[in-house]
């Protein structure tokens, strides 16, 4: 064993640092996000991801940098794990015009050409047919590519839900539908918003293969994401994967919480994404005992260098305010 | 209306859950309905503690589904219950205005008299609070075009304590627009306050000089422009629609015969906005009483930006309120 | 056999004869809107039953007066069955304020408060929730009452039904959900519309019990709408039931049919519900020889007598335009 | 504009036909998407031929699913292709609305800048044939009030012809509204008519003593009533909107400054009209130039009867049309 670690340590080691790297980048973001909010440099909605950290990370890793990404409101994760840079996402929030939206979104709506991160989508459900209509374009220009669709187990009771995943399924379409599953949309419980609590299940309904995932598992999430989409290139139509994760801080900085329980927050803490996994890990000497101080020392660099770019960053003008309401033309 | 028997100090969300709570207390055929407004105590906290108060089944968790709680709000109407349906903005109205116009506002015409829809449906409107385009949006003009359904944007404590008893009362299905920003509004409110007409316009303040004319959110920034114009010797008439549809032409007229100017200020953005109906009403039936063309200050025709001093610079402010006041006074002879 | 039969006769005989009276009763009325439509008398769009009238008759026989019935815009032969006179049908056909709905609504919108007809709603999938809201009122209101809710396969596909039968299942509604699979939505195939053309097996899916019916056989459908009804008063839930049926009209007077073939058609024809009823009928003696003649004789009657009234009757006063547009109160 | 080289008796529906074959053949990344579309032939029989022509993927039917199948024409755009969306009639738009306006109208801004939605959408819009109150709306009013798309309204067979070329050429949303009366309108076009501009309203008919301003489904009754009127010696200018989103004002108030009277026709209910956008733009651009007020025929305020004659008196007819026109003539001085 001690031998044969060496060895392996490297690879197996690097990909178990990313993994930690990426959640632990969530976590540290959003921490700051939380002050940030209280210290009033951010405004409006903001919807931590926190808890909830194993799903984008694992799912992400299936994609390559062609497939596109449609996200919800609660999307800091995602962009900040498809490749939109930290300073970026943290300039928008601050509605500065260095934001990866100028500042114009804010929270709820990042965008990213170069990643192909199609946002930030606030009404729930609506990012569904347009992650439809993107796996279209693919499939009618012939591009092997995959299109991410995430969204809560909230926006399954959407008719847009139901429309979309049946037009995905009939065209069969290169769709990886991603439902992060976290028991509540706001103050409703699952149990309170559907007939039929089992999601896969329901996917499974439209003939679309589905799988429910431990979503607090960050590698069970990587296999079963990495499985669908490769089963969507070979042309197997679209996947749907139910990510069974929580919440750990309210629905918004709004939210107090009558609907569930501390003890219910507490019980899932136990099984945070980022302290079992660092756990097991270690354990299995894929994480060394200084590997997790010098990735936090990496990230609140990496963090405090993004708080400083929003910082420095400017407001877009007044003048600019009526651009890009329609596109804007040569001549 | 009462005479005042003492007043206490309210706000305008406090004021819509009394009314909540007082529609519950005199009639059981009365539900409310929507998401998270039982557990979560909804998400402008306007319900909360009322699922303590009257139970699961009175203060109604749905799913996200508007386009079906809100036809269910249609079939419990035409079943005998009140039904009081909460969407949580008028954003997320659009998925339910099939059911709003196909069926809400068409029913009892096109059945020939048959059935009635007496649904009253509440949802918050407008920008203010940065929550970017998809979460600023005053569509509450559209709904002012559909023939068959009455429209009521209550923008003081006391509208927004008496208009949904009224409203209730209504044969018809009736929408009330709560702008997102008036919820924290503070003020003193009559201790017997209760219902009121939902028929009238009323003058928020007299004036001589112009009429302003505008609804919910802009009312408070249009009244603070009036007392800015005011120390500069201006004398602003405000006029609050408050029923959006029918609108109280009269109320409005007379405002305008009396000063001979008039600006409406309105969230909606300009093209085909409620405050172009205002003011063609104005030319069709004042129009030689006017001394100046009929002049608008609407939101600026962009989504809403999250980015601070781009959303206030996108919707009315005082300010703005003012500067276009004083322009129109320069106008015309 | 012969002995017995006068004994049995008199009652089961009452009751084919019944269903057999309102199955023709639709027919004949039908035909006579087809020609009065050539004839220029009846106008806008005009959808035919004709070919699915076992649905309409057997299932109505489930409900009581007391119930709520919701239907689409090819509701002739519900709304004949549910008890609205052929008079006023024709007038309302016709236009004229002698008609069920004034004149104002024609073929697509027949409306009757007396019998509980809730419409003739012509947004496909748009009487769902409707029905969804009376089956609330009769639960909230303690009254042991089932409204029963006619729809196209067509309309399973609008987000408007998941969201309905969603909620449906998820309060315990006393709902019926009479899905009248004809096998196309204008002409669009179903296998063209759904990934998944088990309509029954979708429903179950919210959990909402559910049973394909052999649509062209008026006792099955009797049958099963009746033991649907039953458990829904017993306080079963929202039950679901699939008539697979066949429109042997175009979809309406505009249609050239390019989307299917004559000879499948034909096919459909041998499975004539009325036909094939009056065949098997009179095999068991239940229907005698001379009873059919006696029943067209009877229902010509009928429908000439509807047209008369029709032609008999009067617009309504231009002056009326406005009325109920709100409505009317007393001072 | 061409120079015609002959013409060939078609129709409107013809007309749009060629225009999507044309946009077929020219452009790979094209395709047509709705319901029915296909196999049946679209439900006004406009798409008719073209499956076999281009094939089920370019010619693509869709399921009864408004809201997914347009919000797929929002994804298709942004992936790269030219979609062409038909949603049957205006009516049922009302369930893909929530895509249009929170989505494809807003994307591009909302973005930054970043993602535009090249994606045309086509509908059946108007009453007239007697299909009562839920297939007869004419809401393309409200789309007009959406900043970010671009609204057409053709009205003549180069419109028809024209628009959808020019439409694709657009790298933001366009929504054409085809009213459903016009299918059938019959008449010569030139040969080698092609796309045309749509930025621009048209002067239909020129005249001096009043303006008729209108667009889509009530142009031909406008016209009809222009020559009623002219035969009683009263000559009336007919402005075609043609575009209703960003609007010409400056061809409207042309017109209005050279007739000092103005007249719009709007089949769209009264209050909240585009009719009423109309007015209030001309006052507040020629306000000193009008001799009496602008004026307003809209559809009465009503969900649309089925009864021939309860339908015909709603909406706007040539004898109303005229009838107006005589009164605003006596008004003003
Ligand atoms: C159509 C629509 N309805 C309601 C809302 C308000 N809302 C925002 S987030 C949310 C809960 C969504 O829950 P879920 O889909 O489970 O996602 P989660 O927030 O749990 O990640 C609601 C109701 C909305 N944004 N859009
Ligand atoms: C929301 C909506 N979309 C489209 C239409 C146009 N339309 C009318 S009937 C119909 C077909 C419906 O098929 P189905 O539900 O199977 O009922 P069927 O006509 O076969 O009885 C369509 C597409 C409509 N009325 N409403
Ligand atoms: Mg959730
Ligand atoms: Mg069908």
């Amino acid at each position: 064993m001690a031998q044969v670690e060496p060895a392996v340590a490297p690879v197996e080691g690097e990909h178990s640092l990313d993994l930690l790297r990426q959640m632990l980048r969530i976590r540290r973001f959003e921490e700051m996000c939380a002050e940030l909010y209280s210290a009033g440099k951010i405004r409006g909605f903001l919807h931590l991801y926190i808890g909830e950290e194993a799903v984008a990370v694992g799912a992400m890793r299936a994609l390559t940098p062609e497939d596109a990404v449609v996200a919800t409101y609660r999307e800091h994760g995602h962009a900040l794990v498809r490749g939109l840079s930290a300073a970026a996402i943290m300039a928008e929030m601050y509605g500065k015009v260095q934001g990866c939206s100028r500042g114009r979104g804010g929270s709820m709506h990042l965008f990213d050409r170069a990643t192909r991160f199609y946002g930030g989508n606030a009404i729930v459900g609506g990012g569904l047919p347009i992650a439809v209509g993107l796996a279209l374009a693919d499939r009618m220009q012939g591009r092997n590519r995959v299109t991410a669709c995430f969204f809560g187990e909230g926006a399954v009771a959407e008719g847009v839900f139901h429309e979309s995943i049946n037009l995905a399924a009939l065209w069969h379409l290169p769709l990886l539908l991603c439902c992060e599953n976290n028991l509540y949309a706001m103050g409703t419980a699952l149990e309170r918003s559907e007939s039929e609590t089992n999601l896969a299940g329901k996917a499974a309904s439209y003939r679309v293969p589905s799988r429910a995932v431990e979503g607090m598992d960050v590698l069970a999430v990587e296999a079963a994401s990495k499985d669908a989409a490769e089963a969507i290139r070979g042309g197997g139509g679209p996947q749907f994967l139910e990510y069974r994760t929580y919440r750990f801080r309210p629905h918004s900085m709004f939210d107090a919480e009558l609907y569930r329980s501390k003890e219910e927050i507490q019980e899932w803490k136990k099984r945070d994404p980022i302290t079992t996994f660092v756990a097991a890990e270690s354990a299995a000497g894929r994480i060394r005992p200084d590997d997790l101080a010098l990735l936090e020392k990496e990230i609140a660099a990496e963090i405090a260098g993004a708080v400083a770019f929003a910082e420095a960053g400017s407001w877009e003008s007044v003048e600019d305010l009526t651009r890009f309401v329609y596109s804007e033309r040569e001549g | 209306m009462a005479v005042a028997v003492g007043t206490k100090h309210t706000t305008y969300r406090e004021a819509l859950r009394a009314a909540l709570r007082e529609a519950l207390q005199r009639d059981e055929r009365v539900f409310l309905m929507g998401e998270d407004v039982g557990r979560y105590g909804g998400c402008y906290a306007v319900s909360l503690g009322l699922l303590a108060e009257f139970g699961p089944e009175r203060i109604r968790d749905t799913p996200l589904s508007e386009s079906a709680f809100v036809g269910a709000g249609i079939g419990a109407a035409l079943g005998g219950m009140r039904p009081i349906v909460e969407i949580m903005t008028v954003n997320f109205s659009l998925l339910a205005l099939d059911q709003i116009l196909n069926n809400a506002a068409t029913i009892l015409h096109m059945s020939g008299g048959q059935f009635n829809v007496p649904l009253v449906i509440r949802m918050a409107t407008g920008a203010g609070r940065q929550v970017a385009a998809q979460h600023s949006h005053s569509l509450e003009g559209w709904y002012a075009h559909i023939p068959g359904i009455r429209v009521l944007a209550p923008a003081t404590l006391e509208d927004a304590r008496g208009m949904l008893w009224t409203a209730l009362l209504d044969p018809d299905p009736v929408l009330l627009f709560e702008h997102a920003t008036l919820y924290n509004m503070e003020g003193d409110l009559a201790a017997d306050a209760g219902p009121v007409d939902i028929d009238a316009a009323a003058v928020r303040r007299a004036g001589t000089d112009l009429s302003l004319i505008t609804y919910g959110g802009t009312l408070s920034k249009t009244l603070q422009a009036a007392d800015e114009l005011a120390s500069a010797g201006v004398s602003a008439e405000v006029v609050d629609l408050r029923t959006l549809r029918p609108l109280d032409t009269e109320t409005i007229v007379a405002s305008v015969r009396k000063t001979h100017r008039a600006l409406i200020i309105d969230e909606g953005w300009r093209s085909g906005s409620l405050a172009a109906e205002v003011g063609q009403r104005i030319m069709e039936t004042a129009f030689y009483d006017l001394d100046a063309p009929v002049a608008r200050l609407c939101t600026a025709e962009v989504p809403i930006p999250y980015a601070r001093h781009l959303e206030e610079a996108a919707i009315p402010q005082p300010a703005s309120i003012a500067q276009a006041a004083r322009a129109l006074l320069k106008s015309g002879g």
